[in-house]
């Protein structure tokens, strides 16, 4: 059997060679962080000031699909979104559009203590619909009369006995829409009522779906923040740190590893090409 | 206050355009009137030739559309029914060539009947029935984590000669993809959503690239009424670039187009 | 107790998936069928509570009308049966009826001539010579990569260019969606970290959280 | 006469469903009435009732699936395999009795453990899957490659701080292919599958796409 060339031996590193190294370049940062500094980006300075501008009063719905298992890439944007809110004088609605999504919002709001560190009550400043999965007839209907799809809260209190639900009917009376997805997910609010959207937690690989429909001074979607590095932008524009910022040191070092074995790999196919099997 | 909205006008001519041009392509295809021929998508031979491959091996073909792939609603409602279809000739070649279907089921429960009937259908047009197992379909519950493990011990416990991929598929179907190509399968695959073709482009032997999977479904079914509906299609598309030209220009000439076009 | 207990169980079924990297075992086998059942049922039950609160509760309160989509899903449970599975069509009927007409509502407008509207206007809104310059391209590229998609006439000559200078759009962005997957998959990957270095290790064998 | 009429409450009488169903759905985004909204209340909800009553069926078919599964293999994985599903799906009803509730702390316990764990452990492989991909896959090969990996590449390195701080230039140049390139072929792939979308829709609405019908 022929000897292989060093070119082959270049790119046929055996595959569990780079699971090991990148794993340890991710790992190392975690138990010692090197502190790599942040630098923020346009759209999510965009995002951050257009919440800042928010009018009192500004009603707000927020389609939260956070689930366990991508808390890791998007639960710093939630957490530094849900202070930012919680620091305007809005009313918020937030709906559940996971599974999960009701058990992370209660973990997210102990964590953030709505009443204890800004003074904002349930009910009156905001409110938890109950998860259930709205095709796009049941979403519509639910534009046209929120009543109509849910009656009564996560706790099963009815929407009437809720002080802030008292002037809320339809997404006629929403301004905001916040929502992970800019394509699909916003359609039902910005084309028939004019809700003016922003992005938040649009991970997974919805962000590339932004830029079609942002624009943040005629919309429909008027900002946007996904990913975690995004998160630790974020929280450094806000000063609100997190556990954002902290994880940005892994995920530089797994990346430089990514890059080298790319970089190899490019080699060995042009060393091949150009200089042959020797 | 009018009974119609007089905001929707443009989107409204569009509509009627659609479908009075979906109705007569279908007039054309009922008369038995020549339709515009479509160029072939090189994927779909592939799958024929997977088949054949998978029956010189011994191995079974496997499908999949997608752990969450099988959405009724909203715009993965067309991919669905692309992959219902496509599934039903894959089953069909499979049984007219005596090679095993193992079928890997989408996530959402109520669709579930969709996918064994397309099978059914499939089994029944090329005359065999009784080669439907129930065993063969394979369900893994409402999370891509248990599906991806799924579907790769089913790889290696009985072989693969071809995967099929094709559907509503999200992005967590990467290591499938892998673990077909680790297992020696031709792997052919795509997505009409966007933001998952990549896996398919780094990981598939033949791929269908966003809406060429909906094309595709049409073509190998060999139905006239379902390619006399890509016809119509490629009329808005030829409508969809004027417009952009006109457009332009008209924005250009200073005339308010975003105006025009919102009316 | 209770948080070493579970900091443990964290610990074991990350390990127990990660084998898997070596090769199928029983470890992750075993992780792997605990996620598809409690998956499962967790989302049924989920499902159900919320029918009995929406669907049932109303109809025992007097709003009959709610027996309709009862019996309707109900009616899929007929594929059980090879005698009646027919009657599942009524379902599957009204669900992509409902479905049908509330997508083709707001479609045109939002992912057509909404975004033909936004695109054309983008080299007109420019500030700089540059943005100026990028919005012609990407008027040019979005018409090119429409031109992948048209099936009727054969890639030669002219069309034969500009399909191939549409595919060099859509290989752009199919890159850019390959790192915004690797973005997240590393969070995610950098999440798993998490429970072994930061919960298991530090704050429980260490005792430094 | 008697297949005549099964032909029409087996396959006729569902396509004209589908009909009656989405006209008035359509509706609703050109004609401005109260009954329109009305329906769309009423109706609007069946269909988030009917998916949800359909989960069962997934519970069914799990069940089923795995247990012919046990029957076929003879080996003890299998087995301790059903074991362990049959009784974690118990554990998660009877706990549901227990606490009185899915969202509660003592159920979520359980939920948490498991599942977060897991879940997140094996997407986190896929980083590991997309590494040796990228390694394999992401070569000059030709211009089309050297566009792929170029604009992946230049993403990832405006999404690294470390990277932004070595090549400041990378954040300008990788927001300038988000912002355009990708822009253009995202807008063109929304429309056509939108085209899509609506041609099945047309079909659907004017009784010829029996594809779900005839398999349902």
């Amino acid at each position: 059997m022929a000897e292989k060339s060093i070119w082959q031996r270049i790119g046929t590193i055996d595959y569990r060679l780079i699971y090991l190294i990148v794993a340890l370049l991710t790992a190392i940062p975690l138990w010692s962080p090197i502190g790599t500094p942040v630098t923020v980006g346009p759209n999510v300075k965009s995002y951050a000031d257009q919440i800042s501008d928010f009018e009192p009063g500004t009603v707000i719905l927020c389609s939260f699909s956070g689930y366990m298992t991508m808390l890791p890439d998007v639960e710093p944007i939630y957490l530094a979104t849900w202070k930012l809110l919680f620091e305007r004088d809005c009313k918020i609605m937030v709906l559940n559009s996971h599974v999960d999504s009701p058990a992370v919002i209660k973990e997210e709001f102990e964590k953030i203590k709505p009443l204890e560190n800004y003074g904002k009550e349930y009910g009156v400043d905001y409110m938890i619909f109950p998860y259930q999965p709205l095709p796009t007839a049941t979403e519509i209907a639910f534009t046209e009369n929120i009543r109509s799809v849910f009656e009564q809260d996560f706790y099963g209190t009815p929407l009437d006995d809720l002080p802030m639900m008292a002037t809320i009917q339809s997404a006629n009376d929403i301004d905001w829409y916040f929502s992970s997805d800019a394509s699909w997910g916003n359609q039902r609010y910005t084309i028939p009522f004019g809700v003016k959207q922003l992005c938040w937690g649009t991970g997974t690989g919805l962000l590339p779906f932004v830029p079609p429909y942002y624009d943040p001074v005629i919309g429909p979607c008027y900002g946007y923040v996904g990913g975690a590095s995004q998160g630790g932008e974020l929280e450094k524009y806000t000063g609100l740190l997190g556990e954002g910022a902290k994880i940005n040191d892994a995920k530089n070092l797994g990346l430089v590893g990514l890059f080298l074995f790319v970089i190899f790999g490019n080699i060995a196919y042009f060393g091949e090409k150009y200089a042959g099997g020797d | 206050m009018g009974l119609f909205y007089t905001n929707r006008i443009v989107e409204f001519i569009w509509l009627v355009i659609m479908f009075v041009s979906v109705w007569y392509y279908i007039r054309k295809a009922m008369n038995d009137e020549p339709l515009p021929k479509i160029r072939t998508i090189p994927a779909t031979l592939a799958i024929e030739e997977g088949i054949g491959r998978s029956l010189e091996m011994g191995k079974p073909v496997h499908f999949s559309m997608g752990s969450d792939g099988a959405s009724l609603t909203g715009s993965g409602m067309s991919t669905t029914i692309a992959s219902l279809g496509m599934l039903r000739f894959m089953t069909k070649n499979c049984a007219m060539m005596g090679v095993r279907e193992i079928v890997h089921l989408p996530s959402q429960g109520y669709a579930i009947p969709l996918v064994e009937g397309a099978v059914r259908e499939g089994y029944l047009e090329a005359g065999k029935p009784e080669m439907f197992r129930r065993g063969d379909m394979h369900y893994y519950g409402n999370l891509t984590a248990a599906f991806t493990p799924g579907v790769y011990e089913s790889f290696a416990r009985e072989g693969v000669g071809l995967f099929v991929h094709a559907g509503s598929i999200i992005t967590y179907s990467f290591p499938v993809l892998e673990a077909a190509k680790i297992h020696g399968a031709i792997s052919v695959g795509g997505t009409p959503r966007w933001t998952a073709t990549y896996i398919f482009a780094i990981a598939c032997d033949h791929l269908f690239i966003g809406e060429e999977l909906l094309a595709a479904s049409a073509q190998i079914s060999g139905n006239k009424m379902l390619t006399s509906g890509l016809a119509s299609e490629e009329l808005w598309k030829y409508m969809a670039v004027g417009l952009f030209i006109i457009g332009f220009l008209l924005q250009a000439a200073g005339i308010d187009f975003a105006s025009l076009i919102k009316m | 107790m209770a948080d070493v207990l579970f900091a443990v169980i964290q610990v074991c079924m990350v390990f127990a998936v990660w084998s898997y990297l070596y090769k199928e075992n029983l470890a992750s086998r075993i992780a792997t069928t605990i996620v598809i059942s409690i998956s499962t049922v967790f989302y049924f039950m989920s499902n159900m509570i919320r029918v009995w609160d929406v669907a049932v509760i109303p109809l025992t309160k007097g709003r009959f009308s709610m027996i309709i989509p009862i019996v309707l899903g109900l009616l899929l449970y007929t594929r059980i049966s090879k005698t009646y599975s027919w009657l599942s069509a009524y379902s599957y009927s009204i669900q992509l009826g409902l479905g049908t007409g509330a997508t083709l509502t707001t479609l045109i407008a939002s992912s057509i001539t909404g975004l033909i509207s936004s695109t054309v206007l983008k080299p007109f809104q420019a500030e700089t010579t540059l943005e100026q310059a990028s919005g012609i391209i990407l008027l040019i590229g979005t018409i090119l990569s429409l031109t992948y998609w048209i099936f009727t006439k054969e890639a030669t000559g002219w069309f034969g260019w500009a399909v191939k200078i549409g595919r060099l759009f859509l290989m752009a962005s199919i890159g850019m969606l390959y790192a915004e997957d690797v973005l997240w998959a590393q969070s995610i990957f950098v999440g798993a970290w998490q429970i072994v270095i930061r919960d298991f290790l530090k704050n429980i064998v260490l005792g430094m959280g | 006469m008697k297949m005549a009429s099964s032909t029409f409450w087996k396959r006729d009488l569902p396509l004209l469903l589908i009909i009656i169903c989405a006209i008035p759905m359509l509706l609703w985004r050109y004609i401005d009435h109260p009954v329109i909204k009305a329906i769309y209340e009423e109706v609007g909800t069946w269909s988030s009732i009917i998916s949800m009553l359909g989960w069962g069926l997934a519970v069914i078919y799990l069940f089923q699936g795995e247990y012919a599964n046990m029957r076929q293999k003879d080996d003890m994985t299998t087995k301790i395999s059903f074991v362990v599903l049959c009784a974690f799906s118990f554990l998660l009803v009877a706990n549901y009795f227990i606490t009185g509730g899915l969202y509660n702390d003592a159920y979520q316990w359980w939920y948490t453990a498991f599942y977060k764990s897991q879940s997140q452990a094996f997407y986190g492989l896929m980083f590991l899957y997309l590494c040796s991909a990228s390694y394999r896959m992401l070569r000059a090969r030709s211009l089309e490659s050297f566009v792929l990996m170029a604009a992946g590449l230049l993403y990832l390195m405006r999404s690294s701080s470390m990277f932004v701080l070595w090549f400041p230039w990378s954040r300008g140049v990788g927001e300038w292919i988000m912002d355009y390139p990708n822009k253009a072929a995202t807008t063109a792939a929304v429309i056509s599958m939108a085209f899509g979308s609506v041609l099945i829709a047309v079909r659907q609405m004017i009784g010829r796409e029996r594809t779900a019908i005839e398999v349902a």
